[in-house]
């Protein structure tokens, strides 16, 4: 493919309107905050699954996280009449993501399932990405990590461990999806099932409020979560088109 | 014109030039000496702990994953602006008074482009595969990414260091020239190399006046949009008080200003070490004072429609923003800022002011520091207030920034001292122009070495 | 001609250097010019011939195994003992085990075949050195190619003729890119497929 | 052009021949280094390289017994998750539970028997052989044994159930007289003594919160750390958008908002100790006007007079509207739930409290039924008695039987009282006065640091064991714990080191089992006799196969019993005491409430990086301890976020910056427990400070419990100030609509219906 070639389609890609419609899945998370409980069951999950580094506390003072999936805490109203509100918050996956356009070596971008893919060997680590995300999920790698032996044979060997000066994020955890679609194939089956692969968050959440699925298949469990009138999508007006939908929480004053 | 030539006579041109390349003292060495140390104790140095510990070594951290070292990167490309900008500009519309300034202007915008160039390695998380960011044809059939914002920044950058460098080789052709027939040595073969073979005739001169006029009308629109271009970088996000309509603009008036003002800078600077107080007059500290006022009010205005338009739209990402602009924790920089860039230029008004050179000098250090502190504010006060509250963080520069930063100013200098006895830094010919021609026979043409 | 260019005639009349030629200063020039291009030619030419002419390794195994002998003159298949690349993302290598599954019986007086004897009755594995090796961020299931029909020979080269195994040269990712788009491998271009 | 003459032509040869060296050279550098293949020798079974084996077992983390799967690659543990299967976690786990991989592959782990050389908790410790440890531990067992003395030797470890309680209780048969101990910080003692006075059961039942639609929690916090957490937080899920048409609603009452406050719709602030009061207020409210009609009517009425909503208002400071809308919704909203628990039942009043609150219960005819308190049969294995856990009490005379010289072998397991009982009791010191303590803990901590000898034992991942969890599920459930990865290092599982002592103290023929596992199937065989399997389909073997494929083992009971009638002389002790603390208000301005943190839980999880690097749910702060404050006390104290303030109680003073929290009363203070490790390993030592050692010794006078919520404290600004690390930044969404709420109108909607059970793919 020749570079104008690779310009032509990457244009047409972008500028077409229905572009993500056409895609072999549309992976979606619903996260019903009704449920929520904002245990962290996820981070660990998630931490463990995806080798996500311990950064140390020196790296967390100076605001370096790394973790994928973190629950962020909203406090409403004052003392006694208080409130506390938790959403979890990931890479979203927008169909329409302001990370994929700015990155300049495509080192993420929009794959055939929807999926807004991180290629770590591809970065070059000009952090622009998670300047353009206003979702504040990409996570950098400021500096080399280390696992103390023999925390290191806990590593994940189908999630590789990235390297200083790359971007990382939530991948909706494509090991499992790759291997979802690898069983599919050994049964014959063209599709994965509904509910036959969950992310790391998705499986270990105590309360069921994340479900995961292909929101194209109108059986499936997102899909119908997705119907639910308390669907929403966090910072929605942006455009951005998130694959990540919200189920709102049912407020104080419901019966 | 003449009054401001009064004393130069039309055979010193040659020799004060050739002189100032030829004539080394030893202050040129021990600032040649500082300059360089500077640079590898506060640029190399820090860069190379940084290249092996990671981006670490600086101070961001999860929301403002940007930091000085795009400030830095904006900053000097914003100084590059004035130089081979003016210069095209004041070319075009016949301005005698660039002459004896514009060889420095360019080669300010050289190397402001270079150190900003730079910048982007310092900035990258992996600069071993800053590669990549070039279309080149690989066994991996991967091209880069050709809407990205980035890209176009590197192209743009790229375009204007290679028109820049040609415009200003052009316009030395002639004085290389003059420099080959004056000088003995390696600098002699240097200048042979350099003047490529300049005899003079009068088919050289047609032809170089042509395509120094062309250049100049290309570059003006390229210098534009390097500006706007790099402005993209943060417009075309949505980061609350960076994804302005205004930003081109804002950062084309803002890299004029502060280009302007480090004109002003070099300017007195090479008048005072070099000597050159003939050519370098009251004049010129005149008219780029009166630059400097009108660019000062244009960025004032844009500076308050910003503002304006923020507040107007009442939208509480963008109010936030710009609030915490305004009174947050970095309020007194913001202040310091309009001090320097708003309301200290307002001095130019008058006339004495602006022919007094150290006044001036102060002046022009002055507004480049809140040129800088804007660069920063930008990138800071953005990243730190985006979308969601939560994830809010500070981001305060850590020590290998400062020291980076410190570290440009003296590769800057280090490359302009180097420049200053490679090329002739007025335009000898250019100079010449302005001076009423000898008459034959005279003994102005005899070297007074 | 306008008044003032004249004046542009620049350089010393009476002195016979002032060529105006530059071939002199490239004359100057070219001999350190010269010794460092053919220097740095010559780092360029050897890196070539390296990577054309050496690109393989042949490391030195710690059993004298050859693939000559058994998958070449015995035709064994190669899942017969790599039995693993059908059904996992990792071929493997086979297990002493394996070997003696054949070597009790066959050709047990040999040297070589003694110490493999040696290993199964020590319950030690042999410390086999990895010739094909593939990157960290590299997702390659051995599985999914191996029931596409691939033949090994496509990426690991003919083994069955190598008494020593060479790595031919290092896979690519190119390679991989040219692969599935000849194969028309559905998703075969998404970085995803193999990147992890 | 010149000529080359042969010295141009010489250097040019040198040149390039260098050049091609270097080039030659760079790329064989470049190239790839040795890397090993290394087979098996001889493959296990089923074993494919790449291909994940998943084995179940059970998590040991907390005593909420969860079932869980873990994956392992190559004989290395990857990922542990829920089991699907088991009733208990039904496929979810929580952090913690996540984190046991650290706990196997800790780089602090102890990696063989040690014997201390120097002085007791300074002295080095050196490498020694199990034959010695265990030899020397029988031989001094031995030696009390033969003098009649075996009456001065205790055993301490942590809550232990199943077979590996009953081994020990046999070993403990061999030492007549000896004590055996098992104390835990967190143990409910108050909630066992509750039930065991109102139900006459005392053990712990099983709470529906799934099917129950208004759930009322008095200090217990069910989603954090309380009992089963995992469990509550499936039934609060389905409660709450797993029915079409019904919204479980969620009421928390307690001084500061915990985990469950903050997922509750209401949060009902009440004085410290009130709690109690609160629940026969709303009791009363019950009786007097929510229409209770059992036949013992009068006899509630009697006992209940005087809680008057107006008379409750005054003592909790809640008001008399508040208490009267409770009960009117507690009343109106069946199936409903009292629970009571944390720091509830952590005051003097404790257990009168929490049998207030099971008094609620049965006035809306709650026990018995779907959605409301359901008892448990009991285990199917273990001990048939309850061991009795240790309270403070029992602790402190342990302490004071050791001071008097009378404990001259003490072997210490899994359980750290050095760090969680407060410095009052003067634990520490009594160890110094025991001549011989043996830790059979995994790691370094505070207790194992006094150790003589430390016989380190397995990890749970390693060793075989089984459990039967507290509280169950209202039905019988049993699960086997098998090793999921080989040892690591030269350790030994509890069981077997009970077993070693018990064959080395000459008692062979009393424990004939080579090991735990042969103790374990000896055990089954028992479960299996319940419902064996004819031998034609495999008999006990097939039986084993697949509860271990399972991981779990249950029988289908009834869960619903119907209420039981309780006795009247139950229904007039029914009142709460007035609460007592320690230190008065105008010296110790402020009452201290320690929680138990979310991921450290008391102390444990402190060594794990994944569980420090896990922000705290409610103040998101990282590593590190620290003090919650009501934003007006702060502001009264002109104390903010990050001021260093010295906590002092009449006991003790730690030094922790202050975090501002929204959701506390003002006149309490809160601490998380769980760091302030002086030992424990790289990641838990010398962070943080601990609350537990502010705590005054004050006791529930029923069970001895330690009243961990009655010490009042005073704070006292050090002039100092740190940087808090914390994930958070504002506080407050400013209008963004991140989290969004929706009124009473969309109770639920489709995904109501979609209360899920995880599909686990991913095959051996």
């Amino acid at each position: 493919m020749s570079f104008l070639d690779d310009f032509r389609a990457r244009w047409r890609a972008y500028r077409h309107p229905g572009h993500y419609e056409r895609f072999d899945y549309a992976w979606t998370m619903t996260i019903d905050l009704d449920r929520c409980t904002g245990c962290e069951a996820c981070v660990t999950a998630c931490q463990a699954e995806n080798n996500i580094p311990i950064v140390g506390e020196e790296a967390l003072a100076k605001g370096r996280e790394m973790q994928w999936i973190r629950i962020e805490r909203y406090w409403e109203g004052e003392y006694p009449d208080v409130k506390l509100r938790f959403i979890p918050m990931l890479c979203q996956h927008c169909d329409a993501a302001p990370c994929e356009t700015v990155c300049p070596v495509t080192a993420t971008y929009h794959n055939q399932d929807g999926l807004n893919a991180q290629i770590y060997n591809r970065c070059i680590g000009t952090r622009s990405c998670s300047v353009y995300c206003p979702y504040e999920v990409r996570y950098f790698n400021y500096n080399v990590h280390h696992w103390d032996k023999p925390l290191d044979e806990q590593l994940n060997p189908d999630v590789t461990v990235r390297e200083k000066g790359v971007m990382e994020k939530c991948t909706f955890c494509i090991q499992r999806i790759r291997q979802a679609k690898d069983h599919a194939k050994d049964d014959g089956r063209r599709r994965v099932r509904d509910g036959e692969m969950q992310p790391a968050c998705v499986q270990s959440c105590p309360a069921e409020a994340l479900v995961f699925g292909d929101r194209q298949d109108p059986q499936s469990r997102v899909a119908k979560m997705m119907a639910d009138p308390r669907a929403y999508r966090v910072l929605e007006e942006l455009n951005t088109s998130p694959s990540v939908v919200y189920l709102k929480k049912v407020g104080a004053d419901a019966g | 014109m003449p009054d401001s030539h009064d004393e130069i006579r039309y055979a010193d041109v040659n020799d004060d030039v050739i002189r100032s390349l030829v004539e080394t003292g030893p202050k040129y060495y021990i600032t040649l000496a500082v300059a360089v140390g500077v640079t590898l104790l506060c640029y190399a140095f820090p860069w190379f702990y940084q290249l092996y510990y990671g981006i670490g070594a600086a101070g961001m951290n999860h929301p403002a994953v940007w930091g000085t070292y795009l400030a830095n990167f904006i900053f000097w490309i914003g100084l590059s602006h004035s130089g081979t900008l003016l210069s095209c500009v004041l070319h075009l519309t016949n301005s005698a008074w660039r002459k004896a300034m514009y060889r420095s202007a360019e080669a300010m915008t050289l190397f402001s482009l270079m150190v900003a160039g730079s910048m982007v390695a310092v900035h990258l998380g992996r600069p071993w595969f800053a590669h990549w960011v070039f279309p080149y044809p690989n066994q991996a059939g991967l091209w880069p990414n050709f809407r990205s914002p980035l890209l176009f920044d590197v192209m743009a950058v790229t375009t204007y260091l290679t028109g820049s460098s040609i415009f200003i080789y052009m316009g030395s052709i002639p004085d290389f020239a003059a420099a080959r027939d004056r000088t003995t040595g390696w600098r002699h073969y240097m200048y042979r190399l350099f003047s490529l073979g300049w005899r003079g005739t009068d088919t050289e001169w047609h032809r170089l006046g042509r395509a120094y006029t062309f250049l100049a009308v290309l570059i003006i629109p390229l210098a534009v949009s390097v500006h706007s271009i790099v402005s993209w970088d943060f417009a075309l996000s949505i980061v609350p008080a960076m994804h302005l309509t205004i930003f081109a603009p804002y950062f084309v008036v803002g890299a004029i200003y502060s280009g302007t003002a480090g004109i002003v800078t070099v300017m007195f600077l090479l008048r005072k070490y070099m000597r050159f107080e003939k050519y370098i007059t009251k004049l010129h500290f005149d008219n780029l004072g009166k630059l400097l006022l009108v660019l000062s009010l244009l960025w004032t205005y844009i500076n308050v429609l910003e503002l304006f338009t923020g507040w107007y739209g009442g939208e509480s990402t963008e109010l936030e923003a710009l609030k915490y602009k305004l009174f947050g924790y970095y309020a007194p920089l913001y202040w310091e800022m309009i001090l320097f860039c708003a309301v200290a230029p307002l001095l130019c008004i008058s006339r004495r002011f602006r022919t007094s050179f150290v006044p001036m000098l102060f002046l022009s250090i002055a507004i480049n520091i809140g040129m800088y502190t804007e660069r920063f504010l930008i990138i800071a006060t953005s990243l730190s207030r985006k979308y969601l509250p939560d994830a809010w963080n500070l981001y305060v520069p850590s020590l290998v920034e400062l020291s980076i930063l410190v570290g440009t100013v003296g590769l800057f200098c280090t490359l302009f001292l180097i420049f200053v006895k490679i090329f002739p830094s007025v335009s000898i010919y250019e100079v010449k122009e302005t001076l009423p021609a000898p008459e034959e026979g005279s003994t102005q043409w005899q070297s007074t070495r | 001609m306008e008044p003032g260019r004249s004046g542009r005639q620049s350089g010393n009349p009476g002195d016979d250097r002032t060529g105006v030629s530059i071939v002199p200063a490239l004359r100057i020039l070219r001999p350190p010019a010269l010794v460092l291009g053919v220097g740095l030619a010559g780092v360029a030419f050897g890196y070539w011939a390296n990577t054309t002419y050496f690109p393989g390794t042949t490391p030195e195994q710690p059993i004298e195994f050859s693939h000559r002998i058994h998958a070449g003159d015995n035709q064994i298949p190669c899942l017969y003992c790599h039995s693993q690349a059908r059904r996992s993302a990792i071929a493997g290598v086979p297990s002493v085990n394996r070997c003696m599954g054949c070597h009790e019986k066959v050709a047990t007086d040999r040297p070589l075949i003694r110490e493999v004897a040696r290993y199964f009755a020590d319950k030690e594995p042999i410390p086999w050195v990895k010739v094909h090796d593939l990157p960290d961020f590299v997702h390659f299931p051995h599985k999914r190619h191996v029931l596409a029909d691939i033949a090994c020979q496509t990426c690991h080269g003919p083994v069955e003729t190598m008494d020593r195994v060479t790595r031919l040269a290092p896979t690519k990712m190119g390679q991989c890119r040219a692969c599935h788009e000849e194969h028309a491998v559905v998703n075969g271009q998404d970085c995803w497929t193999c990147h992890k | 052009m010149g000529t080359i003459d042969r010295r141009d032509f010489l250097k040019l040869v040198g040149a390039g021949g260098v050049g091609a060296a270097a080039g030659f050279v760079l790329a064989e550098a470049i190239k790839h280094p040795v890397e090993h293949l290394i087979p098996y020798p001889v493959p296990p079974e089923e074993f494919s390289p790449g291909v994940a084996a998943w084995y179940n077992t059970v998590c040991s983390m907390c005593p909420a017994g969860c079932g869980i799967s873990v994956r392992t690659l190559e004989g290395r543990a990857k990922k542990i998750e829920g089991n699907p299967s088991h009733p208990v976690n039904q496929g979810r786990l929580c952090a913690l539970g996540q984190a046991g991989l650290q706990v196997l592959y800790n780089p602090d782990r102890l990696t063989g028997p040690l014997m201390r050389t120097g002085a007791r908790g300074a002295g080095p410790f050196v490498q020694t052989t199990w034959d010695d440890g265990i030899a020397e531990l029988a031989g001094r067992l031995n030696e009390l044994r033969a003098d009649g003395r075996s009456d001065r030797v205790s055993f301490l470890t942590a809550g232990v159930r199943g077979h590996l309680a009953a081994l020990l209780e046999l070993l403990m048969a061999e030492l007549p007289g000896a004590r055996l101990l098992q104390y835990d910080f967190d143990h409910p003692h108050t909630l066992l003594a509750a039930n065991e006075r109102f139900f006459g059961a005392g053990s712990l039942p099983y709470y529906d919160l799934e099917n129950a639609r208004y759930v009322l929690s008095f200090g217990a916090d069910y989603l954090g750390g309380w009992l089963s957490p995992v469990h509550h937080a499936l039934g609060f899920g389905r409660s709450r958008q797993g029915r079409s048409g019904a919204r479980g609603r969620f009421v928390q009452v307690e001084p500061r908002m915990s985990l469950s406050g903050a997922a509750a719709d209401e949060w009902i602030p009440a004085r410290p100790g009130t709690e109690g009061f609160l629940a026969l207020g709303i009791a009363r409210q019950l009786v007097a006007e929510g229409g209770y009609e059992g036949a013992d009517r009068d006899a509630w009425a009697a006992a209940l007079d005087g809680h008057t909503a107006d008379a409750v208002a005054a003592q909790t400071g809640v008001p008399a509207a508040t208490i009267r809308r409770l009960a009117g919704d507690f009343a109106g909203t069946r199936p409903s739930l009292a629970l009571g628990g944390g720091a509830t039942g952590g005051h003097t009043n404790g257990v009168d409290a929490l049998v207030a609150v099971n008094a609620l219960n049965y006035l809306a005819g709650n026990v018995g039924r779907p959605g409301g308190v359901l008892f448990n049969p009991p285990p199917a294995f273990g001990p048939r008695a309850r061991a009795a856990h240790a309270s403070y009490r029992d602790m402190l005379a342990l302490a004071e039987d050791a001071r008097r010289g009378r404990i001259e072998i003490l072997v210490v397991s899994d359980t750290n009282p050095v760090f969680t009982l407060p410095a009052a009791a003067g634990f520490a010191e009594a160890l110094a006065a025991i001549p011989y303590i043996v830790s059979l803990s995994s790691f370094m901590d505070e207790t194992t640091g006094l150790a003589d000898r430390v016989l380190p034992s397995h990890t749970y991942l390693e060793s075989w064991g089984d459990d039967s969890p507290e509280p169950g599920v209202g039905f019988t459930v049993g699960a086997i714990a098998q090793p999921v990865v080989a040892p690591l290092y030269d350790t030994r599982s509890k069981g077997d080191i009970l077993l070693g002592i018990a064959r080395a103290l000459g008692a062979g023929e009393d424990f004939p089992w080579a090991n735990m596992e042969d103790y374990l199937k000896a055990g089954w065989r028992e479960v299996y006799g319940r419902a064996p399997i004819p031998a034609e389909a495999g008999g006990f073997e097939a039986f084993w196969i697949s509860v271990l494929r399972a991981g779990v083992w249950g029988e289908n009971g009834r869960r619903e019993s119907g209420s039981p009638a309780v006795e009247a002389r139950v229904i007039d002790a029914v009142g709460v005491a007035p609460p007592e603390f320690a230190g008065s208000s105008d010296e110790f301005p402020f009452v201290l409430h320690p929680y138990l943190s979310h991921a450290l839980r008391d102390g444990r999880g402190a060594n794990l990086p994944w569980m420090q690097e896990l922000p705290d749910p409610m103040t998101s702060v990282w590593y590190g301890s620290w003090v919650e404050l009501n934003p007006a006390t702060a502001e009264r104290l002109g104390l903010r976020e990050g001021d260093v303030v010295d906590v002092e109680s009449a006991h003790g003073k730690i030094g922790v910056p202050v975090y501002v929290f929204p959701a506390i009363m003002p006149d309490v203070v809160a601490m998380p427990i769980g760091q302030g490790h002086a030992g424990y390993g790289r990641y838990a030592s010398r962070r943080g400070a601990n609350p537990i050692q502010l705590l005054a010794p004050l006791t529930e006078p029923v069970t001895g419990g330690l009243a961990s919520s009655a010490t009042r404290v005073r704070l006292v600004p050090t002039g100092r100030r740190v940087s808090l690390v914390k994930q958070g930044g504002e506080s407050r969404q400013l209008g963004r609509g991140i989290v969004r709420t929706t009124g009473a109108a969309a109770v639920t909607g489709p995904g109501a219906r979609l209360a899920s059970i995880p599909i686990k793919v991913e095959s051996t």
